[in-house]
């Protein structure tokens, strides 16, 4: 993940390594992240709800009101198995 | 092609081909800018100095020309000639030597899976992500000066042209005019500077069309798989000549990947 | 309501994320989609920016990058219409984020891309279409 | 084909051409290293790396063969066409699905199963598929403009048999020499470009 200050807001781009499977591709069990969440300093700024057509290996990019060198910035997400994963980085 | 076609969709395209071609940069751009490609760059640094093998060390005693660990500009100077083994090697041929003579490992457990897929990529794939990215920003200058060097060079070049196969391919079949395409993709014409230099500068690649990270040495391997002729042997002279003829022809441009292709 | 939960330690945090629109997600049509979603009126708006290739590659991966400029806008939806399950994506922005995203979806061939973005209790659209195409054995 | 004829040509050819820069190794020399450096795959057997004599004179003229080698090369090509008995004309429909495939004498193809035709790699043909290639040429209207007559379905079916007998040096595979295409298969593309109902003559 990275986030960097431009023109007063903060980038956030951020990478999730999940295959994506759809309904298609399994024949009938999908494998897929549901749901995701971005937090600055440990407040949740946007809640995302995905579906099987995300391309696999998702990479988001959001962008955050303000924000400042250090800021803690972490992303977590839930996958239909309801297996998570989360990545943190401070703002550069 | 097979792979393309299967996930590919259909098409009510009434734009003009230069409307076409300006809108694939911009798909190209657009994928480039969203692309996983560090992911692999990450696990490739952790696989590299990872102690492995019966002697246990990891890879960065591993010379790759600038001197045992040295990873700035590596990339960039390969393929090149290595007096340890008398031949010359590109980088996965090179980095194979070294998990055989520096880790201990055996030829056939370090062979044994050099290309990955999506669910899984290989080793190899993570490695040349991490050791291509380090020579970001410095000039492509394969060897040039040693015996050897030139003639892989020439053998190459030979290979380019060499018809063959089942359907009597070359490489300059699809890829020896200016302006062609198969299907709607556009072909480089690799014997030129112009096209070989963007091409060159951006492998190894990660592939968005079925998720995988790609080395030079699988490029090389599925034009061959689809040339209809057998299969090269991976860090054979064959395949390394023919990135040496490809790398030289795009010599002096700016490495700029690993890149995201289609 | 669902942070006191957690503190009580009655749910894993985990669980506290899992709100999914099932119903949304597994419609199969973009308007069965969008009344799931209570979205079921819409009004088109230029407030609604969808920067994509009009040609894609390869459908397997499509960037599409969304903004409103459309005041309060607090989420966005982002619909395939020709997809077996339309609905791709829906975000919330709360306090602290821009209704910005950029994702890659798939696309089972040349569609339309609709957004429906929310601001204020009303709901707005815009489409943009994307064509598919078949690419060559290279790269 | 007739091996002596071309190994003829091509010893002479070698001499003639004003060929390699110093150190290119020759083609025999290069079908050595393939020898060495390649392996047999599934059906991708070794005997594919070791050179016709049209392929070799090919590689070694750059695809440019003086006008008379080239003249006998299609000749002799020509000696290879089998034309079946009967009609030459298949079906479009089916053929229209198999130019879409570009599956076919690969190392990851299954031996035995059907090969596609490749055809919209390098061809424009029906005008509704818009993904086509441009290494060969537009096949657009192909009936349409050059009529069907037997001679024209004789002129097709021997250009995706062997288009090396009309070309010699041609990028086009020799679809059926090799192979890869069954005569009903040729004879449904035969239809694909002549049939007045194909779509290509729309």
């Amino acid at each position: 993940m990275r986030a960097t200050l431009a023109g007063g807001n903060t980038d956030v781009r951020v990478l999730m390594t999940h295959p994506m499977e759809t309904a298609q591709q399994t024949k009938g069990a999908p494998y897929f992240i549901q749901n995701i969440t971005v937090k600055v300093n440990g407040k949740p700024v946007i809640e995302g709800e995905i579906s099987q057509a995300i391309s696999r290996n998702p990479v988001f990019s959001f962008r955050l009101k303000g924000g400042a060198k250090g800021d803690k910035i972490e992303v977590s997400w839930l996958d239909n198995k309801g297996e998570t994963n989360k990545t943190e980085t401070a703002v550069a | 092609m097979m792979r393309a076609i299967t996930c590919g969709a259909v098409l009510a395209l009434a734009a003009a081909p230069a409307l076409a071609q300006s809108q694939f940069e911009k798909y190209q751009r657009m994928t480039a800018e969203g692309s996983p490609v560090e992911l692999f760059e990450l696990v490739g640094e952790d696989l590299w100095k990872k102690p492995q093998g019966p002697n246990n060390v990891s890879l960065e005693k591993c010379d790759l020309g600038k001197g045992p660990g040295v990873l700035r500009g590596a990339y960039a100077a390969l393929p090149r000639y290595f007096k340890d083994a008398d031949r010359v090697m590109d980088l996965e041929t090179r980095l194979l030597h070294c998990m055989t003579t520096v880790q201990g490992r055996s030829p056939e457990e370090a062979t044994k899976r050099l290309f990955g897929n999506a669910d899984k990529p290989s080793e190899m794939e993570y490695l040349s992500a991490y050791v291509a990215a380090q020579s970001q920003g410095m000039k492509l200058a394969p060897g040039s000066t040693h015996p050897k060097e030139k003639e892989s060079y020439e053998l190459g070049k030979a290979l380019f042209f060499h018809r063959a196969g089942a359907w009597d391919f070359s490489c300059a079949s699809c890829h020896g005019e200016e302006d062609k395409r198969i299907r709607m993709s556009e072909l480089p014409v690799l014997s030129t500077p112009k096209a070989a230099r963007p091409v060159m500068a951006t492998w190894p690649a990660y592939r968005v069309s079925n998720s995988q990270f790609k080395t030079m040495q699988w490029r090389i391997n599925d034009c061959y798989r689809q040339m209809r002729m057998p299969e090269p042997v991976f860090g054979s002279e064959a395949t390394v000549a023919m990135n040496m003829y490809l790398t030289t022809t795009a010599k002096g441009e700016t490495y700029r990947g690993p890149g995201t292709k289609r | 309501m669902l942070a006191a939960l957690v503190v009580g330690g009655l749910l894993k945090p985990v669980m506290a994320l899992a709100a999914w629109n099932k119903e949304a997600f597994a419609a199969k049509s973009p308007g069965d989609a969008l009344n799931s979603l209570g979205a079921s009126s819409t009004e088109p708006s230029k407030g609604i920016v969808i920067d994509a290739p009009q040609i894609a590659e390869n459908g397997a991966v499509v960037p599409i990058e969304i903004s409103s400029s459309i005041p309060n806008t607090t989420a966005i939806a982002v619909v395939i219409e020709k997809n077996p399950f339309p609905l791709a994506a829906r975000f919330d922005f709360k306090d602290g984020a821009l209704p910005f995203v950029k994702l890659n979806a798939k696309m089972g061939e040349t569609s339309d891309v609709r957004v429906v973005a929310t601001a204020g209790g009303k709901h707005y659209v815009a489409t943009r279409e994307i064509k598919v195409t078949i690419g060559g054995c290279g790269g | 084909m007739n091996r002596t004829l071309l190994w003829m040509f091509g010893l002479a050819g070698i001499a003639a051409f004003a060929l390699p820069a110093f150190g290119e190794p020759n083609a025999r020399e290069v079908t050595e290293v393939l020898k060495r450096d390649f392996k047999a795959r599934g059906q991708a057997t070794m005997d594919r790396v070791v050179q016709d004599g049209l392929q070799r004179i090919c590689t070694e003229t750059h695809d440019k063969p003086p006008a008379e080698v080239a003249k006998a090369l299609e000749a002799d090509q020509m000696k290879t066409i089998q034309y079946p008995s009967g009609s030459l004309m298949g079906d479009w429909k089916r053929a229209e699905k198999m130019a879409q495939s570009g599956r076919g004498a690969m190392w990851s193809d299954k031996p035995g199963v059907a090969a596609g035709g490749s055809c919209y790699n390098c061809h424009q043909i029906s005008p509704q598929e818009t993904s086509y290639g441009t290494i060969g040429p537009s096949l657009l209207g192909f009936g349409k403009k050059r009529g069907n007559g037997p001679d024209m379905q004789r002129y097709v079916y021997g250009k995706i048999y062997n288009a090396k007998a009309y070309s010699a040096c041609s990028q086009m595979p020799r679809l059926g020499y090799s192979g890869t295409l069954t005569d009903e298969q040729i004879k449904d593309f035969t239809a694909l470009l002549l049939d007045p109902a194909s779509p290509v003559n729309q």
